[in-house]
């Protein structure tokens, strides 16, 4: 067992220290470090003009996504050295994540499942940032029942036709491309008669309506489809396979782990540190003592349990659905933490003016958006039944859908 | 022994309900909640026209005089409608306030307007980004003028008049401030329907408000009361977001039944309903307290006032949950649930200050 | 809304406070009021000995079954009455309880469907403690799933022979008689195949058999059935109607109210009172204090429901199934109660030797007894099910034995 | 960077494994339970033939010398078999003071004995009935001789050296005892299979280890170590308990189907796995820290520690409820767990002590 570096390690550690105090927008430091949690603020500044920027000073000397082979724009760099790179990348990780769907999710299915001229063609420019990817899965009468998606594609020639909608898509504003899963088959079992495309975001009849979220952010959208076409060849996968393509894109979103899991602990521990609260400075009551113990050691639980995802993807393991702890324990945690440091406050723990309120209102910034982490990409709910099923080998619930044609499926309407 | 409200009680509760229901929509609401206004003039209005904010107000000073248990019933309806008026602060904390400790004359000026809805009241303590203790308070009270800046005062945007904690001689002291001649900034908050402002005094004139020096014991007093019918307004938030819940996962289907048919999202539900069910009940006992000024209000009140804000917390969170994405967004109500049960937890201090006030209040042998 | 007592609810309550006064065995006060939580433990007496002798003092004077009908051996008192008898009744009513199932549970029965010759004779030394009573439903396959049970009842002539296991039977060592819910179709679904009767406990083919409990205790038995021979006369309700006499049964199970449920709150307020811990006397401690008021805030919600419940009884509504709420709150609170009480004591917490330990070892008897709680008589998860389908009206969650005949039902082996 | 064990020290484990699942039954366990013997001298003897005992003592010491990565695992296995030895007092404790403070006589002359398992020792600090402080040891070792009651020794009943908290002059000390001449009697605990005993000493022959007056600090470093290994022992436990509730789950019919499909009861087991999950790692860095004697032990054996302590308690808690009534019987083997993990949530003081150590131990800036 050993946490320090390995010699080779070290040198590459310092290799991308020097090349990032080089080159990245140090002009960033300061409003990256203090942005709220939720989307990215940086006054007098377009966010994903800066993201593109720093993605493309990145690519050009090998630094975008290092696990990727050289051809696609990638540094063909192990496991291990992609993870050290996260971690010296640390606050300008912020902008290199406005890519994470496109490089994370949009090009592992890609690799997978597009002709090599497409990939020649798409994945480079995914890396570089010159070129955005969103992806359309989740639809509003599917919500956690992801293979109950409506948004159909019929062949009419050598293209495909779609009309329906899709929800929660991240980034489609700004996205040239986007993977899209459809139904192709709507009179066999859901999991069955689904199709997987890419597509360009520019094609008529796509319509994109940015969804204002309860925290007044809008990070997600609309994405409506009426008649748009889609060529055969953008394909991806066989006629009523999509929902496999699917799950080598949803797996990957697992894969991300080596940067470090949002908590609400650091935030909190500077709060408590300062606050003074009626028995005096608050990290001294035992009440807060006590509660900031538990947190500690889930995160510092979370921390060193990415370490142990990252030793085994170093000996060539694929970490497994374990890691869907990760989400689980920090929603449910950043919320309690967020109402446990306004509760602290008293009436001023309700401001949520950042010029005002502790620790420039980043706490408050969580209480408002941690309820939706606990919900996008797999509910709470949903966790636990991937952890007791898959995970511990419990038996599925019973499944009212079970065998039957995907329009006979109970659905409410 | 009769653990119940009146009939009569449960009336005038069910034609407040019907009112707010047909009048203070989510049209009302967000209006408020978009900036549109500060606090809806018409909802206001027409609870006066019921003569709501005067119901515990002795009719010598204007007032209906109904008692505390029909204000209790008032505030728990205006809780499930998140009414966007400055009821809270104007009848729970100022007219408190001047029935508790003003004098004569200042109860003959103020509580009739207050009663009549005509005068809007706050109360004004908060100066810096934590939770007032008496070294906090700044604001001076000096030769009949104050001067200083309260931070955050809830409705502080649309108040008319203010009972403020100041600091006079040696001691802090409650003083009433009309304001007509104040400095007030919107401040933003979880819940932007609360009107708050921060208020700066330049030698604002005022009136001492009760005796001198005992600022910080009239206030807790204050605070006792409020925390009841607070308590019942956010008792009815929790009941409602759990109805929403419920009625969402009723109709909701996914994976081929109504996800309320899923154990994990009903077992969630029965915990809001555990919650509820022993947050109502200990608000009862509260009301009973408040109206008979029970010798163990205090123990009483901050009973009801921990299990309300434990019920709504906990409902307002896990109906999001129950909504799952949609729940999240702006378009759904379930939001605004959730900031408001945040700032009545707040308002009055945070929960941890009140569990501590709880067991101060428990008797020795309990 | 009216906490004080009426003018005659005051004077009901004057004159039984007197007699408690004049009648109770007081030389029990001090053992009953330190007894362990759990099972009564009284030195150099017999608990069931004391218990009947306490029932027939009572009963002599007319305070047995305050509700009953005074042809039963009751005083056909009021619901309220009833309350105000258990409020002064106090730790003696520790006695009382022993009688709970029979007086509470199998009375109820008896009286709705036996026949008024079975009632003259069988209820008056029922509530006199002459003759005790317990229940046979619970069976080691049914566990929650009550109505899942295996024990046969074949016609045989005038009498039924009964065969199979009961389990989790309370007192059944100390009983006469008992009531007993059998099988007598397996053919067709479930609830529909039941049988009630009622029983002498000396029958041939009776086998009791004490279950030791996990705390050491031993309240509960097996009872073995060897074609055990019961006349048609004994039973209650038509054949394949066993389903809705049990039902009247278990809806009595809530009607015991009034008497103060165990929560463990006046213990640990008892214990922190005293304790010293590193900051001091415990129960100035933050931590303390902000468990002790989240405890305080639930059991009071748990008396102040009862209040309300006693409300409803004394306008003659029937409390319904939000009285669930009690024991699910109570088992828990119970628990945390134990741990936390026992962590603030360091290794000490670990003695249960009630000579040694803090407050007669009671938290440590609770900590033992506790996870009984959450099982007995309907599991938390069973309570939740109840109060979200019951009384939140949600639906019910799909059934794998809906319809099916009894012996069709999937059951693992 | 690696983090993970070796393979030797999993082959290590994975022995032991073996010989506690051959050898240490639940019918060694029981009979100890039930008070027939007072540890399983059988599966004591094993395991020194094993040299598992001896595991991180040096080799000087008569030790093999493997590290306390290797006895980590070796304390997972005896958690998770409930292994009825005085293992963790004679190594975790005794032998940790010893190797951390004893003179080079001392070590050469006890050392060998409790790392061939020949002599069995144990650490006696509790007196009194509360977590303790300073002031509560009135033990005295005066002239070479101690005299005072230990209340709660575990191990006690079957050690046969001891090291005591005593009072020297103007302070605390650690001196070290044979137990051959001391009254000791045996005391009832949640789990009578750790072998309680409160042991008096009158005038009993005792040595100093270590310097005079650091015994308060002395015993905090031991704690810390030892807070290691016992954080793997209740990992063991958790995750047989996890096992148990899952097989069970799995196994047992209600309503038609497996228990195991119903939601309440795998989001149960889900939980328990999340909290195994986060302990596990945390007790995998803790162990790191303890072998390489980092910076910060202090930190990683607290967080282990509460881990650890929640995740057993929680696995043992709620296995008890999958198994419903079961669960509750004597017979079945749930409540073993049950007793076991709250006896190790306290044999180091209690859960709320190691959370205050743990913030204690944060860096300033975290």
């Amino acid at each position: 067992m050993e946490f320090s570096d390995t010699k080779e390690e070290a040198a590459f550690r310092v290799e991308i220290r020097t090349w990032i105090d080089n080159n990245a927008p140090d002009y960033l430091f300061e409003p990256l470090s203090s942005s709220g949690f939720g989307s990215i603020q940086i006054d007098g500044f377009d966010p994903m003009a800066e993201a593109k920027q720093w993605q493309k000073t990145k690519a050009e000397a090998g630094w975008a996504c290092l696990q990727w082979p050289k051809d696609y724009g990638g540094r063909g760099a192990t496991p291990i050295e992609s993870v050290i790179w996260n971690q010296e990348e640390g606050v300008y990780g912020q902008l290199s994540r406005m890519f994470i769907i496109g490089q994370g999710m949009c090009a592992p299915t890609m690799m997978t499942f597009a002709s090599e001229d497409q990939k020649q063609r798409y994945l480079p420019k995914l890396a570089s940032g010159e070129e955005v990817w969103c992806q359309l899965f989740s639809e509003p009468h599917g919500g956690s029942d992801l293979a109950g998606l409506r948004t159909r594609a019929e062949k009419d020639g050598d293209d495909w036709v779609i009309n329906g909608q899709k929800i929660w898509t991240s980034g489609a504003q700004h996205s040239d491309f986007g993977i899209l899963i459809t139904r192709t088959d709507p009179e066999v079992p859901k999991h069955r008669g689904l199709t997987m495309f890419f597509l360009d975001m520019k094609s008529v009849g796509i319509d994109i309506r940015p969804i204002k979220q309860a925290n007044g952010d809008s990070g997600f959208n609309e994405v409506y489809f009426d008649n748009v076409r889609i060529p055969d060849a953008q394909r991806l996968g066989e006629v009523g396979e999509g929902w496999k393509v699917s799950l080598t894109t949803l797996m990957n979103e697992r894969l991300a782990i080596g940067g470090s899991i949002t908590t609400g602990f650091p935030e909190i521990k500077e709060l408590v540190d300062q606050l003074r609260i009626a028995s005096g400075t608050a990290i001294n009551d035992p009440a807060v003592r006590s509660k900031l113990a538990d947190w500690y050691a889930k995160s510092a639980g979370l921390k060193n349990t990415a370490a142990r995802a990252i030793s085994a993807l170093s000996k060539g393991e694929t970490p497994g659905p374990e890691n869907s702890i990760g989400k689980l324990v920090a929603g449910g945690m950043m919320q309690d933490i967020a109402k446990f440091s306004l509760d602290l406050q008293g009436l001023s723990g309700a401001i949520v003016d950042p010029e005002i309120a502790a620790g420039s209102a980043r706490l408050q910034a969580m209480l408002m958006r941690s309820p939706a982490v606990r919900i996008e990409g797999g509910t709470d709910q949903i966790l636990r039944n991937i952890i007791s099923e898959r995970v511990l080998g419990l038996p599925e619930d019973m499944r009212a859908d079970k065998g039957i044609p995907f329009n006979k499926i109970p659905s409410g309407n | 022994m009769n653990f119940d409200f009146s009939d009569d009680d449960k009336m005038v509760q069910d034609q407040i309900n019907r009112f707010l229901r047909d009048n203070c929509g989510f049209g009302e609401f967000r209006s408020v909640l978009e900036g549109e206004a500060t606090y809806s003039e018409s909802v206001w209005r027409g609870l006066s026209e019921m003569g709501v904010q005067g119901t515990a107000i002795p009719s010598a000073y204007g007032g209906v005089e109904a008692g505390y248990l029909s204000l209790c019933l008032a505030a728990r309806e205006l809780g499930a409608h998140l009414a966007p008026v400055p009821f809270s602060s104007s009848i729970y904390l100022a007219a408190e306030a001047i029935q508790g400790a003003g004098s004569e004359a200042q109860k003959e000026e103020w509580l009739p307007k207050l009663a009549s809805g005509q005068v809007i009241g706050t109360l004004a303590v908060t100066e810096t980004v934590q939770e007032p203790v008496p070294e906090d308070i700044t604001t001076t009270f000096v030769n009949g003028k104050l001067n200083g800046t309260k931070l955050v005062v809830p409705h502080g945007l649309m108040a008319d008049v203010v009972v403020v904690l100041a600091r006079t001689n040696d001691g802090l002291s409650l003083v009433l401030a009309p304001l007509s001649d104040v400095e007030r900034r919107s401040i933003d908050t979880v819940d932007p329907t609360m009107g708050s402002a921060t208020i700066t005094f330049k030698d604002s004139p005022a009136k001492l408000l009760g005796q001198p020096h005992d600022g910080w014991s009239v206030l807790s007093t204050v605070y006792n009361r409020a925390a009841v019918m607070f308590a019942f307004e956010q008792l009815g938030g929790a009941e409602r977001a759990l109805d929403m819940a419920v009625g969402y996962a009723k109709e909701r289907f996914a994976f081929g039944r109504p996800i309320g048919s899923f154990q994990a999202l009903k077992h969630m539900m029965a915990d809001m309903y555990v919650a509820l069910k022993l947050a109502e009940s200990n608000c009862y006992y509260a009301a009973w307290a408040l109206q008979n000024d029970s010798d163990d209000l205090a123990l009483a009140a901050a009973t009801a006032r921990v299990s309300a804000t434990q019920a709504f917390q906990l409902c307002s969170r896990d109906n999001i949950q129950v909504h799952g994405g949609m729940g999240f967004t702006w378009e759904y109500d379930c939001h605004l649930y959730y900031r408001r049960s945040n700032y009545l937890t707040l308002v009055l201090g945070g929960l941890s200050a009140w569990e501590d006030k709880l067991v101060s209040a428990l008797p020795d042998a309990a």
